[in-house]
Formats: structure tokens, C-alpha cells, sequence
């Protein structure tokens, strides 16, 4: 039986790190940092009470050197091991070396993670258990009478998919029956050079799906709760920006059938402490189909929108209950109350591709106030290493409405003062204000399909640049009137005294 | 509040130590512009009937500005004054320091320019632009013309050497 | 009837100023600040988007100053008038001149504003209402022998009190009946020589008492609802300095009593918009009795402890009930959930006496994270004027229970960097960690009777003053040996390097 | 981690730019120190043990130091360093820096003391303090005995002039 954690190593970095950190102070718990070289003098190593540097700063070389860690933590006389999220956090080996070091891992076991990693394991297990899943089969009959059956099965519009691979070779979108013949034998040839097998698999493409997670927690002797669902399909490339919970517009119905699809999941999977069941849903109204995607073994990057709506804190609940301790909630005591959102703030350039950045912080400013919370793993001063992911903070808001903290959280976002790195920080406040997102849920396309226009929309309002040139001018230009002989009654403009610089 | 949407044209700023007031063209209407000194790093603007705060920082090569939730980043782009770093007697290019429109092109081949003559007017950012000639001299070549868009460095006109006697 | 407010003026500064001018921008109306010509670069003057110059430093002449503020509103088309707490918040000739001069008070009307800031006036409304109060008489046989009978009456012990007058004159505690006699004779001869009437009241002296109070808010239509209670009984001399919500150790009986007392105190005032209903509660269990002390008719310092455990906006909804709004929820829809604490963090000397501080705010860092929000007045490189409230910021924090939520406190109060005014963060730390807070309720008693202690407390832990004397020693040395011939291998300790310096 | 409760005797400190090392006796044991700067206003204190952040700031006559929660402030005290400021050739107090107990007078009046001689030993916020002579000199008067509670600026000890000859 797992005793409480006296002293935890945080095998992580940046705000997650951090969180897990102030969680131990809170907890009376002691807290160990591990960190690269890159970052001795990091955030979350300041803040821990003791900080062992694990290697160089390439993160195969730290934070994903399983071997280093464990030493740390046998050094440091830990007991126990938080992974965050990222890094080794969904690593069964990582699990089972810790398990095999006498090391508590905070998450499931390593068989959990390892059966939950395989897509076709975790399908396999949740249509066991009665959880939908994204329509598809591969059919016995793989000749093209075969396949065409099934995809009448299945329905278009639908994917063709390599039954051997993945990565999205050998993959078809077919949107109706007349083109499926062609697709077949496209995707046939791709899957036997990439795979060597050219079985294939006919998946049902839903129509501009919702991404909506339910966020699950569970103890050692198998009690599963559900804290509710998030909204997550404001995406850019499988990348979540923006996090919402509620997910608004869902009926009663289809969020009991999400909930209960998500404690049926973590049941079958045997599954302990905190994580997550992803799915797609497609519709609207009662009709609403859902499908499970994946259920993701640890601590997301959005909990905390979880957080403000239940009250809950899950990071002290996983602490308990990787201690050996009873899920600190029943079901009933946990409700959803007023609105939650949450921008991701990174360190990139979203009109140039989205390029990272990385720099100096010269200035780091975050809003506060009511209704505000911001998780962050930097401060000004601070460099923002192009080694590692471009997340600066979390910038969290509630409000009694979705409404009240839509507003709330543009408010703050044009306070946040973020200079030295690009951010996308004008871009999430475009995103919050795009009326679609006013009116309620968008599919996980909204994003890629908007992203023009929200750019386009950066420049819309000139007088703010400009005010930001005359002040620039204002400290460039000398400091007294008489420095310059032509300064006073001057004509100027403040493109051209800027003009060896250039805006950028 | 007036909400400009299009172009802002600046005219005149006169400085006075940290402090600066002026006249900014907007939407055809002129308006009064003031620049006062918060603290270290914090200049209030006042635009027309808005006020803006603006928080600057410098790097190496960079100035920054945060104004309402939106940052601008200023590099040093030695090329965009006009090649004054490029070696005297030759002919240098006037640059586009952004992405941005031309809108008007005020000079043709073989004219006499002086210092500070507008050459070319650019739009980017939904602000009109004028480039400049940084020094007396003859414009050699006009490589661009309205209505096109160009990208940041690309030249726009070239001007010969001002020392370059006019024969 | 009135309208939704479009522009509102704040008549005030620091944090309430900057918390409710951000609600404005949250609801999309304009904010209009005033301020004194000490403040024309404060924070509520940057923040808001407008600000007119009132007058003077002094308050008298600028933030008390009734008709340049209604000058400032017309001056701007504000339509409507946020008093905040303190300055004119309470004066009733203001809300009536606001009225005249067709401006919206934020706030009941002038009539109910001056009936309830008479203590008799209330008395009378509260006893006619059912509400108890502290019990009491005043004894139409003034003898000895009626003084004597109404005092048995009332009970021991007990306050005599001119009835004529107040601040402490007349004023005698009589703790047996063998002592009233003596009492008698001396404050009435202090009434008659400081009031010209030797009138006496007999009131009870409540024994070890708490300070519980209950937010209401109530609209135009009279409709009332209660946002449960706070605790406010750790004071200094009557200044609040922590408070929290629930109070603990209350029975659900008890809580009943004082949440139904407060809504018929509002019921019977005529109560509009936030107001506060302050109770005494002596005793414990289901049996303690309360007994109402005043009714504050604004918005309270503490009212963040009230939003984090309801999850309500009272700036928010003042300003709806104010545009004439009906009460933005039904009394079923506000649920206390979890613990919520503020701690005032004020600039002031506590050991010397708690002198106010004044000064340039050279270092200023709030914590941030997980169920920590700060109200703040100040930023970095601001001045704390001597002309102002000494408050800097509320630091106020959620968590599951009130023991997380003692501890998330404290984590962040050892996180807070104040440094270039005097703070009271040490001392806070150092009352929530006391056993006799971390058991549960405390009187009012408690802070003057545990002060001496608390403050000698300050040097348990000389590790920090010397790693701080350290820490300043390396910064006031040459910063290379090479400056110096004797730098290295000089024997130095830090307090002789600091000789010229004086810890103070 | 070690919670020192009893005094505690800065021993050694070298200094090596903004960096120092060295010891200090903590309940009668020897523990080294530590002190990094990591930016431009922040050091971490290795204090056996224990890691500190501290952060410092400077005002005109006022230097502070925060760490964990708790703020330090020194002030310029030009009387505390005895007398360096007052006129050469008089006498000077050797005064208390602080609220302070004092725990052990080592010299006598008329006893000739050179620089950095330990004159008087304080007790202040639980850490001993070594009070020592700013000059050679001659003690003139001793104003204190051990056990007593003194005032900040209390005069302690006077010691005359290291410059008058010693007849």
C-alpha cells in the first residue's frame, strides 16, 4: 500500500512544473527540480526546495533521460515521481522503472499507459466496454465488392486508412460512393510500399466535429470520477489554443452520455489517478453522435478550466491519491459553476507560420484581478529558450457566464504585457472576439479556416501602432531639447525618425 | 471614441525632452498628438480623443512597444534609411521597411531630389507611409509603382550619391 | 426607471477603483476616473478610459470633494457615480446630490444611506424588524435602584453608556453587581459634564464575541437575496486585517439565524443594491447568540472572500441592479463552496506600532497560480503617498477547505515581494500560521491579545536575515576582486561589510 | 533541513565578483555559504542546508532584502560605524544598530583596542553581532553591561581618537 508523499521530484519544467511545486508548498510536501543546463537558474528550479540538473539541454539528453531522474530522485530521497505533462508523462517504461525503483509514479500504472497508447489496444478496449467509437471496420472481404459494403456500412463521407500504419500514408478521404473504386487502389499501392500490406481499414470522416474531453480521476481501489467535460476545438493543427468548460451548446443529454462513456472508459482500462477521455462529437441537439478518440494518461495542459468551474484542485487530488489515499470527492459533490476559458500564451509569430520565438523577456506584466488566474513558468528577465515548448503561461479566466468570461478574458489579454518575445496574445483576443466563438461552440476546423482573416485583423486599428512608434521615438530621440540643435520645431514624423528601424 | 480605419498620416512632432506633442492626420482630419513620460519604461499617448499606454523595452537591435494587449517590434535595418551605410559615391536603394502597398510614387527617373523630399508613399498596417530621401541626389531608377505590393527590404528607388556632382 | 449605465464615474482610487473600473470594461461600459493631483499617473487613472483631476492631495479637497466630483461627471457625460468603499461611500447629502444632479448612485438612496448610519436610528429599524441586537435599555427610573433593575435585566457583564453620546465617554464596564454602584456615580457625572445629560443605557458587554457579517444585495423592486456570511473577527483596534468565508465553526442553525436577520434588516431598511448587515455572535453551537452591530451600506473591502465561494460578481452586479437591472440571481442559485480568505496587505511599521509606511514601490511582485487572486492598487516603481490609505492590495485565496485555503495563503504570502515601503506580509503569515486560527474561530479579542507574540515571532528564523544581509553585502561589493586589493581571502562577515547599514 | 534557534557567528566570507563563499557557525557548527547572483536583482543564499532566493533593492539612503515573505531593510547609519563621520581627534560612540541584547562586553575603559577588535557582542533577532572598533583607539567609557537591553543608536562604548598619541 502507497504511504503519503513526503518529498516529490518533478520530472518537468516550465509552468506545469511550477504548479506541481506550489502544490507541495501547500501540501507540506518537499519538492525536488530536475532541469538541463539550459535552465539552472529556471523558474521552477528557484521555486523548488531542492534542484538536481540532469544533463544537457536537449531534452533527450534532461527531461526525457528516464535514467538521470530516477538517480535524482534516489539521490534527493524521493519518494515519489510527478511527470507533468509531455516529456515521459505517457512513457510505460518511465511508469515501470519507477515502479521497479520503489519510486511512486503519479498516474496509472505502466500496463494503463501502454494499453491506452495503442490507438488500436484502446479502441479495442472501449468498443469491449460499450464506449462509441468513430464508425469503422476492416472487412474480411478486401476486394473492392468487400470494401464497397463496408463503406455503405460505414457511411461517406469516409477515410480509407491502412489497416498496418499510419502517419497518413495509405490514407483516402472518399466522399461518395463514385469515387471509391480509384481511392481504393490509390491507397492500396501507398499502404503495400509503406507497410508491406495493403489491408485496408474504412473509417466514417465525421463532418465538422467538436473536440470535447472528459476530464476523469480515480484511486487504488478502483472508485472513477468524472469532473466534467471541456471543450477543446479551438485548434491549430491538432494544437489546442483555446479551452473552455463547460463545452458550450451541448444538451443534458449527450453531456450524460459523454460523462458516462468516460467512466466506462477508465473502468475497462483499469485506470488510475487523473486523465482524460477525448472525443469527437458530431451534430447537434439530443442527436448528437459521440466517438471515443483517446483517453490521455496524465495531467493535461488544460486543467485548470476544470479547476475554476469544479472548485477542485486535481493536482492536490492526484498527490492523494497516488499516496495511497481515497479519491478526496463523491460524484455528487462535484459540480460545474459559472464559465471557464483558457488561452494558451505562446512564444511565436502567428503571421509568419507560427514560428517560435525566443529571446529575453524584457518586460512580463500578467493581468490579475478578479476571476483571473495565470499559471505561468516564466518571469521578466527570464529567457525564453528555443529548446523547449514555446508555452509562456496560461492565462485562465472565469466568469458566471460563457459571455461574462469571453469578456473577462479579452480584458485581460490586453492587459498582458509581454515584451522581448513575440506572442500570440493579439491573436487569442481575435479568436475570443470572432463572432462565431461569441455565438457558441465551433468545429475543430474553425481555426485553420478563420486564421486569414484573424490575421488579416491584426492591423485594423492604426493608432495603435502608431501610439506605440511615438512612444518608441519619444526614448530613442534625445532626452533634452537642447541635445539636438533642430529638435525643437522640427517637422518629424515618427516613421522616419524610426526609420533605420524597421517594424517587424 | 473615433475609431480610425484608414490611413494615418503623421505630420509634425516637436520634441521636448522626454516629452512630445504634434499633429497626426487622421482620416483627413488633423488632429492633436502628446507623448508624456509615465515612468522608466511607460509613455502615455495621447491620439486624437484616445488615450494609450505604451510600455517600450529595447534589446541589442530591437525596440519594442506594448500598446492595449498588442506588441510591435522595431529591428535595426540599416538598409531601410536609405543605404547611409553604404559606401559614399555610389548609388543606394530606398527600401520598403514592411510589407506593404505602394500608393503613390512622387519621382521619376533623372529628377533632382533634396533631403527629406518624399519619393515614394507606402500603406501597411492600414497607415500611409512616406519614404524619404535621406539626402540630396538624383533619382537613378524607380523600381516599383502604385498599387504594388512589396515585401520588406525589396528596393524601391535608387538614388545616386549626393556628392556626386550633378553633370 | 433607470437605464443601463453606459459611462460611470469612480469616485475613488487604489484597489477598488482599479477593481471596479475593470468590471467596467468586462460590461463594456466607459469608466471615467477622478483623482487628486497626487495621483494624476496612479494606476486607476491609467487603468480607466477617461480620468479628470479633482483637486488637491488632500482628500477634503479632491476625493471628498462632493461637487467637483458631480462637476467631473457632468463634465465627461458619466451617467452614473461608483462611490467605492470609504470617502463619500456613505455620505447620504452625496447620493442625494448625485440624484439632483440626475446622476445613478451606485448604492441604496440618501434616505436609507442616513437612516442606517444613525446607530440609533438602525437600533429602532432592527428591533422593529425582529432583528436582534445587542441587548440593552435605557431605564425610565434613572435611580440606582432602576439602573440596578434594568442591569439585572440585561445581565453581567455589562456597559453603562451616556445615552446622550459616544466615543467612549460615560462609558463604564461593570462586571458584578457589586461594582455598579461605583459605575453609576462616574459616568454619569462624565455624561453630564461632556454631554450635559446623565442619562445611562444598560447594554450587555458580549463576552469574547465574533465578527460575522452577511452580504446582501437587494433591487428596484425590493427583492433581496443574501450571499452568505464572512468572518471578519481578526481586527486590530476595529480595522480588519484578515477575513474569510464561511465562517467557521458556525451551525447550519446559527447561519440561518444571521442570513435570515440580514434580509429582513434589508427587507425593513428599504434596502437597494450591495449592503453589508454586521452581527456579533457570542457562544457556540446552536445556542450562540447574535446580535446586530450596523449595517455598512456599500461595497466592502472584503467582498472578494464572498465572490470566490459564491462565484457571483457583486461589482458586476451592482452595476446591473444600479441601470435598474433585476437581481441577476434567485436566492437558490448562491451556494458557498469551499474556503475562501483575504489577507490586507497594508504599507505600515507593524512593530512600531503599525505606523503607516510610505514610499517608491521599488520591488512589487504578486503571487499568481491555482485559486490565488490579488486586488491591488499599486505597481512596481509607483509611490505609496502618505495622503492615502495605507492598503496596498487584498491578497485573497480559494482552496477545498479552509486548511488548504490557510496554507495556499500563506504559500503565497511568502512569495509576495514588497520591498521600498514596510509591509504588514510578515505579520499576515505569521496570524494565519497561528495554532489558535489554524483551530478554527477566534474572537475579536484575538489580535490584540496574541500581537506581542506574533511580532516577537518575526526573528524565529535568523537564516533569513542573515541570507538577506548576505544577498545585500554581495551587492553593495565591488562586483570583481580585482577592485579591491584585499577582496579575496578577506575576512569580512556581513554585518561589519553592512557596518555603515542599520537593520531597521 | 536544520532551523537554527540559537545564534549564529558570521565567520569568513570571500568574495569573488558577485559571487561569495564562506562559513558561518550556526549552533556551534560550521556551515559553508553560498552566494550567486542570478539577475540583476535577485541572489540565491546557500546557508548549510537551506537555499534562499533573495531579492534586493536599493533607495537613496535604504538597501533591502526580501526573502521568503519576509522583507529586511538597512538603513545608512552614519553613527552606527562609529563615528567615522564625527570630527578626528574627539572621542566617538560605538553604537547599537539595532534593538538588542547585549551579551558580553570584552573591553574596559582605558584599554587601547586596534581596528576590528571586538568590542561588544549583541544579541539581535536571535544572531550574535559582534560590535568592532572602527580604528585604533583607546576606550574612554563603557556604557552597557552584559544583559542589557539596549536601543537602536545607544551609545555603547566611546573610544577616543586613533590619532592622538597615546600619553
Amino acid at each position: 500500500m502507497a504511504a503519503p508523499i513526503r518529498r516529490l521530484l518533478v520530472a518537468n519544467r516550465g509552468e506545469i512544473a511550477l504548479r506541481i511545486i506550489r502544490a507541495c508548498r501547500e501540501l507540506g510536501i518537499e519538492s525536488v527540480a530536475v532541469c538541463s543546463t539550459a535552465d539552472v537558474r529556471a523558474p521552477h528550479v528557484r521555486a523548488a526546495d531542492r534542484a538536481v540538473t540532469i544533463g544537457p539541454p536537449h531534452p533527450r539528453d534532461s527531461y526525457l533521460n528516464a535514467g538521470a531522474i530516477i538517480d535524482a530522485a534516489r539521490g534527493t530521497g524521493a519518494g515519489a515521481i510527478h511527470p507533468g505533462y509531455g516529456f515521459l508523462s505517457e512513457d510505460p517504461d518511465m511508469a515501470a522503472a519507477c515502479a521497479g525503483a520503489g519510486l511512486v509514479w503519479v498516474g496509472p500504472p505502466a500496463d494503463v499507459i501502454a494499453r491506452l497508447g495503442s490507438k488500436i489496444e484502446a479502441r479495442r478496449l472501449m468498443r469491449g466496454a460499450g464506449v462509441p467509437i468513430v464508425p469503422g471496420e476492416t472487412p474480411a472481404d478486401q476486394t473492392g465488392v468487400g470494401l464497397a459494403a463496408a463503406a455503405e456500412r460505414v457511411g461517406y463521407p469516409l477515410l480509407l486508412k491502412a489497416s498496418a500504419g499510419g502517419g497518413g500514408r495509405g490514407m483516402r478521404t472518399v466522399r461518395a460512393p463514385g469515387r471509391l473504386r480509384q481511392a481504393i487502389s490509390e491507397a492500396r499501392r501507398e499502404a503495400e510500399s509503406a507497410f508491406g500490406n495493403g489491408t485496408l481499414y474504412v473509417e466514417r470522416q465525421l463532418i465538422r466535429p467538436r473536440h470535447v474531453e472528459v476530464q476523469i480521476m480515480a484511486d487504488d481501489t478502483g472508485r472513477v470520477v468524472h469532473l466534467h467535460e471541456r471543450d477543446c476545438s479551438i485548434q491549430r493543427r491538432h494544437q489546442k489554443v483555446v479551452e473552455e468548460s463547460p463545452a458550450p451548446g451541448l444538451t443534458p443529454a449527450v453531456r450524460a452520455r459523454l460523462t458516462a462513456a468516460a467512466v466506462s472508459a477508465a473502468r475497462a482500462a483499469g485506470y488510475r489517478n487523473a486523465g482524460t477521455v477525448e472525443f469527437l462529437v458530431e451534430g447537434a441537439g439530443d442527436a448528437a453522435d459521440i466517438a471515443f478518440l483517446e483517453m490521455n494518461t496524465r495531467l493535461q495542459v488544460e486543467h485548470p478550466v476544470t479547476e475554476l468551474v469544479t472548485g477542485r484542485d486535481l493536482v492536490h487530488a492526484q498527490l492523494a491519491v497516488a499516496g495511497g489515499g481515497a479519491l478526496p470527492w463523491s460524484q455528487d459533490e462535484i459540480a460545474v459553476r459559472g464559465h471557464a476559458i483558457e488561452c494558451r500564451v505562446y512564444a511565436e509569430r502567428p503571421a509568419e507560420g507560427f514560428l517560435p520565438d525566443a529571446g529575453t523577456l524584457l518586460r512580463y506584466r500578467e493581468p490579475a484581478g478578479p476571476g483571473i488566474r495565470v499559471d505561468a513558468g516564466v518571469v521578466e528577465g527570464g529567457v525564453v529558450s528555443p529548446a523547449y515548448d514555446a508555452l509562456l503561461a496560461k492565462l485562465v479566466v472565469h466568469g458566471e457566464t460563457r459571455g461574462r468570461a469571453l469578456a473577462r478574458a479579452r480584458a485581460a489579454l490586453a492587459r498582458y504585457v509581454v515584451l522581448g518575445v513575440r506572442t500570440n496574445l493579439g491573436l487569442l483576443s481575435r479568436i475570443l472576439g470572432h463572432p462565431r466563438v461569441a455565438a457558441g461552440p465551433v468545429d475543430t476546423g474553425f481555426l485553420e479556416t478563420t486564421l486569414d482573416d484573424l490575421l488579416a485583423e491584426g492591423g485594423e486599428d492604426p493608432a495603435l501602432a502608431l501610439a506605440a512608434a511615438l512612444a518608441v521615438d519619444a526614448r530613442l530621440s534625445p532626452r533634452a531639447p537642447e541635445a539636438g540643435p533642430s529638435a525643437p520645431d522640427a517637422v518629424r514624423d515618427p516613421w522616419s525618425t524610426l526609420g533605420g528601424w524597421r517594424l517587424a | 471614441m473615433t475609431r480610425p480605419r484608414r490611413p494615418v498620416t503623421v505630420e509634425t512632432i516637436v520634441r521636448d525632452g522626454d516629452a512630445a506633442s504634434g499633429r497626426v492626420r487622421i482620416s483627413g482630419i488633423d488632429e492633436p498628438v502628446e507623448v508624456e513620460r509615465i515612468d522608466a519604461d511607460t509613455y502615455r499617448v495621447s491620439l486624437a480623443a484616445r488615450r494609450f499606454e505604451v510600455v517600450v523595452a529595447r534589446a541589442l537591435d530591437v525596440e519594442w512597444g506594448w500598446v492595449d494587449g498588442r506588441a510591435f517590434r522595431w529591428t535595426r535595418a540599416a538598409e531601410v534609411a536609405g543605404g547611409e551605410r553604404e559606401p559614399a559615391g555610389g548609388t543606394s536603394a530606398i527600401r520598403a521597411p514592411m510589407p506593404a502597398i505602394v500608393t503613390a510614387v512622387a519621382v521619376a527617373p533623372g529628377q533632382a531630389v533634396a533631403q527629406g523630399d518624399t519619393l515614394v508613399v507606402l500603406e501597411a498596417m492600414k497607415m500611409e507611409l512616406p519614404l524619404k530621401a535621406p539626402r540630396h541626389g538624383r533619382v537613378t531608377a524607380v523600381r516599383c509603382a502604385a498599387g504594388d505590393r512589396v515585401n520588406p527590404a525589396a528596393p524601391l528607388i535608387e538614388l545616386d550619391d549626393g556628392e556626386t556632382p550633378q553633370d
